[in-house]
């Protein structure tokens, strides 16, 4: 299970995490939602080590992430789908699969594991030694999808994996986070698209320039009126 | 609001004042023989260095893109001055010294200018590293026709020798001329930078692709700039060419180009007055490093690393000394002004400009008024030749992977 | 055989001769600019660093009775060693903190402290190194040919395809490539920047020294600038053949020393004199202008046209 | 006014030399490319100096040397001169090292009406013949030797020439030993180039000169390119004739294979085997003991330099002005390791030519050539 | 409809043997506001980048207004009257908000260099002038109080709608709007179509919009035009695209109405299901790009 405590993170003189407390317990899935800005990029971030915190702590499963190298955390069975997919463009989609099962020690499962990338996104079966460079956009959302479940992760950081999808894929996207929810993978997900979010999500935090400021479950946000008014569209 | 005491004209004039007393700073020195030969030497120097440097900030600071080959230009001002010079004297045309030297640099400014747009128009279609190799090889090209060509060595012209140095050229370069021609060129770029055509270039470093989408002609532009670049240093030559009195084509030279890129960088990537204070403080260095005579270069290479390490947008980032705004300061130093005001401003808000950013506009409720213009373009006036120090803020170069790293985590980088 | 086929092709192999030193260096290059994107200035520095290691350690090694050629042992520790510390020392803080530009003022700096330290420690004379190899030349009638180009160029051709290999399919090289794209989805990944980053510099310092005993058995002297144009030839190379490109480093660096050595040979002929073999260099710079003029990238590079 | 044309305030000042020391300043290039040459000038300074300090210095005043690099930079080597002209103890400045530099001095030292010698300043055209002198031979000159020596001593009849145009001094003998060839009826039979003095590989054109059935090459490069590299490659590419090569080849840089550099000969100031002249012999042995090496023509010449501004300094008198050592030295005979001269109207030296020839890996006297 | 605008006849483009369009045809008359809608690596990105001149086209010719306009370079069409945004966004990030909108005002400055060396009177004016009118563009979009905020300090959504500002000050007559509305939450979805809006009353313009965000499309667009592999599949009005099979299987998905949420609510029941419609539709797309 994932714990922060009381986290502050700074971009020198910008405070974007001014102390947020949360948890995700073992096979949730917890959604964090908030405008534009609002923090919740800096806190996954921070939480896989590509930001340093100014303080506050992040456990996960016993081990202090914010000690831990950040090349350490995914072997710890955390995976990340960075906001903007950041996928190697000059690598085929192959490849980019390939990479995603660097932390394993045991490399032969990797063959597997590209089944079931392939099994998930067809598109990326047919376009497999194409550059990842010169897919579209939501080719791309693909492969970072598939190249973070290479390494068999136990949770899963998402940040706005349906951004710039067609309303079919992002249906996709969503039947495959349920997926990997029923199978017991422990989810944060980070949404711009909040209703389809809460509508997933078991529970929910509401991140407001740097502070949470409201959680709870996510149903009960889906219905909150403030809620429904900043976030869902009147 | 911060307004400032001075408006616009009367920040010209502060600092027209300001260039002014440097120059009678100057003529005192000289005239009184407080200045050895030694250190007029050095003045001469560091203004040749200004040109160059102030000139080549445009092309690698505002424009972005990187070039190896700004001495091949100068090589082409200072030969062409030369051996126009020389033709004069040879033709017997009479004219006096100071407009036989006035027309010779400008003569060898535009050849080089030339040449600029010679090797802009194809060179620029290329970026980054690859523009920095292929104008390196226009220079190294340059340096070995120069060295072949037999009326470009020894006394010149018909009786020139092939493979010698270029000797015997009347030393019209004074002081005081060159001093002024410095300050003009600060002026020009100064002036072409606070306008549209400084916007168009930013913009240009900034996003090629979505300068084009709006409008921009960027080939235009970016050779535009290359030739401005390419003009002055093509006049630093021809002020060098008259100044020292003998050339070799080893002058050409990518070492000597890259001397002039590490002032660039060290003064910081698009500030005027950075290049300055690195120009002059960079030819005043070796001097200073006399002393430790043998290993002169060592501690001369040392230091450079422990700059870019330590200080790595140069010594002024992008940030802009104005004399003007110094005043300001003095006056509403008792007032205070606010520091920090809305999040958005802070940090980092230092834009490219120095000007609008960190003058009266960071405030997102400015209601700019049309009076506030001018002062938006030119509140800020480097005062030419004025060193001075000062904490820029973060300035961000034109590289993608600048210090603000995390910030290719965010959309919009995703393809790059 | 025809005396101006046995000219034409000797032209040829020396044109290999050097061309094949351009290589092995151009490698060097190749391996660190597709990572970090940054001009290692130095690199030619390295050559010379493991020159003067040669140029101590081979009396030693000929005394133990050893062939010459093991010299390159202690002098591939050394370049290594000289490599990863320019790169902790220098290069690692400046990336973290600057931007493209002051990095490569900070490998230029390298350069010009490699250069005047070993100045202050060797003398600016130049020195003379033993013969390396003594391999016979092979003879077809009139044309005779130097065993060290073919030795090298062998070597060189073996490296490459080695470096290709080890980038492609082994996982340290999967993590460099990843690296040289995207450092933070590497993070990501699991992948290890520092060590892999240090790896790389490891690997290009040690080609530095292999091509400084290439080097050194074709132009048997030492000096503290040797490197210096050596390098800006080969990093031209490595421009030419597509930088960040294996082969294309191979394909550059040959290419190069071809141009030279035809040049050398024929252009005062083919020109009528007008153009002499003094252009030698400015034709290089020229055809490395027109090859990038038609294909940025280089022979070898893929082309990163940016997807809008 | 402030132009550079007329700074004249800090020249011959009277002043000048009153203190216990008498400092001479030097100007060589210490760094880059060219910073093995500075740097055997800089040893013959050293060299002289401290003999001099030891037999009682001049006119009883301790020498001190000002030594400044210029990185073969005449902005450098403008401005390290300046600095040392407004140093009154300075009574004449030793170099520059190259000619690009010195080109680049010549007229500051009119100007500051401070003498400068330079050791190894070879180009025709820099000669001034008023506050500039050198010690050493001048381009044209040599290469008329060359090519005397090549039709009347050794009698061939098809020469070849190789030069880097990139270098004065290269391209600058090359063109005089060219142009007295043709007058003494030689056949050049070819003529190539490189675009530097420094480069390392010239087969090509070696493989080109050997094809042209020449008998006889003039190759005019350093001792660092000649030794390692031109002649072995000739050998290489099967060319046995002659190489011969200007002072430059002095100190000539070896390969194992010494027998490659038999029939090669070269024009020097002096023979390391004259037993005559007994200062050629000292010389020699007491650079070796100070510098562990062999000296080089630099050496030589910036050794001799040191004992022209010691003759020119005592003769103009107890405390001389610096246009009084000027006056001294225009004009005068000198005898130094590099021979025997008088500085005529343009500051050089009329000197007899020594011809080397490498035997074994030894330079061996073979003649001497009488100046015009 | 009179003259249209924008004619575009026989569009397509070849990569490396992948036809990303092919036989693209479409006409927007003025004022109008036509989608462009389709899967993900459709080709719409590549339509608005031949449009633009990024791209040259391999076959076929556009116009607007009635000036042929294929074979153009970018500067050239944007100056003749097609501005953009782009997908990824692209902003001038180190100048100022207000800057970003006078650079695109570039092509409507008149003084020359000159002027702007020797800061003459008409320097002054027309610097003043342009300020008045980008402050005034900025207005509309509520970014007036940034202008002199660094570009890439702006919050996501703002710098989106920089970018669309900027694209106006360009002075066009077609606008192209690539994804405005990706990343943004629906409240701030409507505050941008109420900026869409404005902008169409203002000036008058017609605009291309490229979304994913059906509810957008479908409140806004008078006409859709829907591509699959490079090909058009469907056009016309929003509900007749809505219910072409066609566009629901290679796009919208079987429940074509916005009511994503229940739509989700029976995916989580049935997860397997979810990748098999995945797959079943690629198979689909497949033969369509046959
Ligand atoms: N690298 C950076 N340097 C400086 N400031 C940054 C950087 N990255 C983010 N910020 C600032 O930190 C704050 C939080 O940004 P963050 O990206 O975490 O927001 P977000 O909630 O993910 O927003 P979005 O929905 O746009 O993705 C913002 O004000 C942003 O401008
Ligand atoms: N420069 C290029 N080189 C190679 N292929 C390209 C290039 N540009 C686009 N493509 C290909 O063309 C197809 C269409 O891409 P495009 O970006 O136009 O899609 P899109 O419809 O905008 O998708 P999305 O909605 O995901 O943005 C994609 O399959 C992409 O891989
Ligand atoms: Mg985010
Ligand atoms: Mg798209």
């Amino acid at each position: 299970m994932l714990d922060i405590k009381d986290l502050k993170v700074s971009y020198g003189a910008v405070e974007a995490l001014k102390g947020i407390s949360l948890h995700v317990d073992d096979g949730e899935i917890v959604s964090l939602i908030g405008a534009n800005g609002a923090g919740k990029t800096t806190t996954l971030h921070t939480i896989t080590g590509l930001v340093p915190a100014q303080s506050g702590s992040i456990t996960f499963n016993g081990h202090d992430l914010l000690a831990t190298k950040s090349g350490k955390i995914v072997t710890l069975g955390m995976a990340h789908i960075p906001e903007g997919r950041h996928v190697f463009t000059r690598m085929t989609v192959q490849e980019n699969l390939e990479m995603g099962a660097f932390s394993l020690k045991d490399q032969s499962g990797v063959g597997k594991g590209l089944e079931r990338a392939f099994e998930y996104f067809p598109r990326l079966k047919e376009r497999r030694n194409q550059l990842a460079g010169t897919l579209s956009g939501g080719e791309q959302q693909m492969v970072a999808m598939g190249r973070a479940l290479m390494s068999n992760p136990t949770t899963i950081l998402m940040d706005e994996p349906s951004m710039g999808l067609s309303p079919l894929l992002v249906k996709d996207i969503f039947s495959i986070i349920t997926m990997l929810h029923a199978k017991g993978i422990t989810i944060l997900l980070v949404e711009q698209n909040a209703k389809m979010a809460l509508s997933i999500a078991d529970r929910a935090y509401v991140l407001e320039t740097g502070r949470i400021t409201m959680e709870g479950d996510a149903n009960d946000l889906l219905h909150d009126e403030k809620v429904r008014r900043a976030y869902l569209g009147a | 609001m911060k307004k400032s005491i001075l408006s616009t004209k009367q920040s010209y004039l502060v600092c027209a004042l300001g260039v002014l007393a440097l120059f009678l700073l100057v003529m005192a020195v000289c005239e009184t023989g407080l200045a050895s030969p030694y250190i007029k030497g050095i003045m001469m120097t560091a203004c040749i260095a200004v040109i160059m440097t102030t000139s080549l900030n445009l092309t690698i600071g505002v424009l972005g893109q990187l070039t190896l080959g700004c001495c091949g230009f100068q090589a082409i001002g200072a030969y062409t001055a030369a051996l126009l010079s020389k033709l004069i004297v040879a033709q017997g045309i009479a004219m006096s010294d100071m407009s036989r030297f006035l027309i010779t640099i400008v003569a060898g400014g535009a050849m080089a200018c030339i040449f600029g747009v010679i090797v802009g128009v194809p060179a620029l279609r290329l970026h980054g590293d690859y523009l920095a190799i292929i104008t390196l090889g226009f220079g190294e090209i340059i340096r070995v026709i120069i060295q072949n060509l037999k009326f470009a060595g020894g006394i010149g012209l018909s009786k020139g020798q092939q493979g010698q140095a270029l000797i015997g050229i009347d030393r019209l370069a004074n002081l005081y001329v060159v001093f002024w021609i410095t300050v003009l060129t600060v002026a020009f770029l100064f002036m072409f930078g606070r306008s549209r055509y400084g916007r168009a270039v930013k913009a240009i470093r900034d996003d090629e692709i979505a300068a084009s989408a709006s409008g921009l002609n960027t080939t235009y532009l970016k050779v535009l700039v290359f030739a401005i670049s390419a003009f002055f240093a093509g006049v630093a030559g021809g002020i060098f060419a008259q100044y020292i009195g003998s050339l070799n084509p080893a002058m050409a030279g990518w070492l000597n180009s890259i001397n002039y890129v590490i002032m660039v960088v060290f003064g910081g990537m698009g500030s005027i007055t950075g290049s300055i204070v690195s120009a002059i403080g960079l030819t005043i260095l070796p001097e200073l490093l006399r002393a430790f005579s043998d290993y002169r270069m060592l501690v001369y290479s040392v230091a450079l690393v422990l700059v870019m390490i330590f200080r790595p947008q140069g010594i002024f980032g992008s940030w802009e000394f104005s004399l003007s705004k110094f005043i300001n300061h003095l006056f509403y130093r008792g007032n205070g002004p606010k520091r920090g005001r809305a999040a958005v401003a802070v940090e980092g808000t230092a834009s490219t400009d120095g000007v609008a950013s960190t003058e009266d506009n960071a405030t997102p409720d400015t209601a700019a008024g049309a009076d506030d213009v001018s002062r938006l373009q030119d509140g800020v006036i480097a005062s030419a030749g004025i060193a001075g120090t000062g904490e820029g803020s973060a300035g961000v170069g034109p590289d993608p992977n600048a210090p603000r790293d995390g910030g290719a985590m965010q959309e919009g980088d995703d393809r790059r | 055989m025809n005396s101006q086929l046995v000219m034409f092709i000797s032209q040829i192999f020396n044109g290999l001769k050097i061309g094949s030193v351009y290589s092995l260096v151009a490698l060097g290059y190749t391996m660190v600019y597709g990572i970090i994107r940054l001009i290692n200035f130095a690199h030619g520095d390295f050559i010379m660093v493991g020159a003067y290691v040669l140029m101590l350690t081979a009396p030693a090694i000929i005394a133990m009775g050893m062939p010459a050629w093991v010299a390159v042992i202690p002098a591939i520790l050394i370049c290594v060693a000289v490599g990863v510390i320019v790169e902790k020392a220098a290069y690692k803080p400046v990336r973290e903190r600057g931007n493209s530009m002051t990095a490569l003022i900070t490998a230029i700096a390298m350069s010009l402290l490699l250069e005047n330290g070993a100045q202050a420690v060797f003398g600016a004379d130049y020195k003379t190194i033993p013969t390396v190899f003594s391999i016979p030349s092979v003879n077809f009638g009139a044309l005779h040919i130097s065993g060290d180009t073919i030795l090298t160029i062998v070597l060189g051709l073996v490296i490459m395809v080695g470096l290709q290999l080890y980038v492609s399919y082994t996982k340290r090289g999967k993590a460099m490539r990843a690296v040289s794209e995207d450092k933070e989805a590497s993070i990501l990944m699991g992948v290890n920047i520092n060590s892999t980053i240090t790896l790389t510099f490891a690997i290009g310092s040690g080609l530095a020294a292999v091509a400084s005993l290439m080097y050194v058995a074709a132009y048997p002297q030492v000096s503290p600038t040797m490197g210096a144009m050596l390098g800006l030839k080969a990093f031209v190379a490595a421009v030419l053949g597509g930088i960040g490109s294996i082969p294309g480093a191979m394909i550059g660096g040959l290419t190069i020393g071809l141009i030279e050595s035809l040049t050398k040979a024929y252009i005062g002929t083919i020109t009528a004199g007008i153009i002499t073999s003094a252009f030698s260099d400015a034709i290089v710079f020229g055809i490395l202008i027109v090859v990038l003029l038609v294909k940025p990238s280089g022979i070898m590079g893929k082309n990163e046209g940016e997807k809008v | 006014g402030c132009s550079g044309g007329s700074l004249s305030e800090n020249s011959g000042s009277d002043s000048a030399a009153q203190g216990n020391t008498i400092t001479l300043g030097s100007i060589t290039t210490n760094s880059g490319t060219a910073a093995a040459y500075g740097e055997a000038e800089v040893a013959g300074f050293k060299l002289a100096i401290s003999e001099i300090n030891k037999a009682g210095g001049i006119n009883g005043k301790k020498v001190k040397l000002e030594s400044m690099d210029d990185k073969g930079d005449p902005t450098e080597s403008s401005n390290a001169f300046n600095k040392l002209s407004g140093d009154d103890s300075v009574l004449a400045v030793l170099g520059p090292t190259i000619s690009a530099t010195t080109a680049a001095v010549a007229p500051l030292a009119d100007q500051s009406k401070l003498v400068a010698i330079a050791p190894a300043a070879t180009a025709d055209s820099i000669e001034s013949g008023n506050y500039l002198f050198r010690a050493c031979f001048k381009d044209s000159y040599q290469g008329e030797i060359a090519a005397r020596f090549a039709a009347k001593t050794l009698k061939v009849k098809k020469v070849a020439v190789l030069y880097g145009t990139g270098d004065p001094y290269s391209s600058g003998t090359a063109e005089s030993f060219m142009k007295e060839a043709k007058q003494l009826g030689l056949d050049v039979v070819d003529q190539e180039s490189s675009s530097s003095a420094d480069d390392t590989e010239y087969s090509s054109q070696l493989q080109k000169i050997q094809a042209s059935g020449a008998e006889f090459l003039y190759a005019p490069y350093y001792y660092s390119i000649a030794g390692p590299y031109i002649i072995p490659q000739a050998r290489s590419v099967g060319f046995n004739g002659v190489v011969m090569g200007p002072d430059g080849y002095d100190g000539l840089k070896l390969t194992d294979n010494v027998s490659l550099y038999n029939k090669v000969y070269y024009t020097t100031h002096y023979s390391p085997d004259d037993k005559e002249n007994s200062k050629v012999a000292d010389f020699i042995k007491s650079f070796r003991s100070e510098n562990k090496s062999d000296p080089n023509t630099f050496s030589a010449l910036s050794y001799d330099t040191v004992y022209m501004a010691k003759q020119a300094i005592e003769k103009a008198g107890k405390n001389p002005t610096r246009e009084q050592v000027r006056k001294a030295l225009a004009g005068s005979k000198f005898d130094g390791v590099t021979g025997s001269f008088t500085l005529d109207k343009t500051g050089s030296p009329k000197k007899s030519v020594i011809v080397l020839e490498m035997k074994d890996g030894k330079p061996v006297f073979n003649s001497t050539v009488k100046p015009a | 409809m009179s003259e249209p605008i924008l004619k575009a006849e026989h569009l397509g483009i070849t990569f490396g043997g992948l036809k990303a369009v092919s036989d693209f045809n479409m006409v927007i008359g003025k004022g109008e506001l036509v989608g462009l809608i389709g899967p993900n690596g459709a080709g719409k990105t590549t339509v608005f980048n031949l449009l633009t001149g990024v791209y040259k086209p391999t076959e076929g010719e556009f116009w607007l207004d009635g000036t042929k306009m294929s074979g153009k370079k970018t500067y050239q069409v944007v100056r003749a009257g097609i501005a953009r945004t782009f997908q990824n966004i692209r902003l001038f990030r180190q100048m100022t908000v207000e800057e970003n909108v006078l650079v695109a005002f570039d092509d409507s400055f008149s003084y020359h260099m000159g002027a702007a060396i020797f800061r003459t009177p008409g320097f002054w004016k027309q610097e003043k002038k342009k300020h008045a009118q980008a402050i005034d563009l900025l207005r509309i979009f509520g970014l007036e109080g940034y202008a002199g905020v660094q570009a890439a300090n702006l919050a996501y959504g703002q710098q989106r709608k920089l970018e669309i500002a900027r694209a106006l000050a360009t002075g066009m007559k077609l606008l192209l709007l690539d994804e405005p509305a990706a990343g943004m939450n629906p409240t701030e979805t409507e505050d941008l179509l109420s900026c869409i809006s404005t902008i169409r009353e203002r000036f008058g313009i017609a605009i291309l919009l490229i979304e994913h965000d059906m509810s957008l499309v479908m409140k806004v667009c008078q006409r859709i035009q829907v591509l699959d592999y490079g090909r058009t599949i469907a056009s016309g009005l929003p509900n007749e695209v809505a219910n072409n099979p066609q566009v629901i299987t290679a796009y919208l998905g079987t429940d074509a109405d916005d009511g994503v949420a229940d739509d989700v609510a029976t995916g989580k029941s049935s997860v397997d299901g979810g990748a098999d419609t995945a797959e079943s539709d690629a198979a689909d797309k497949k033969e369509g790009a046959r």
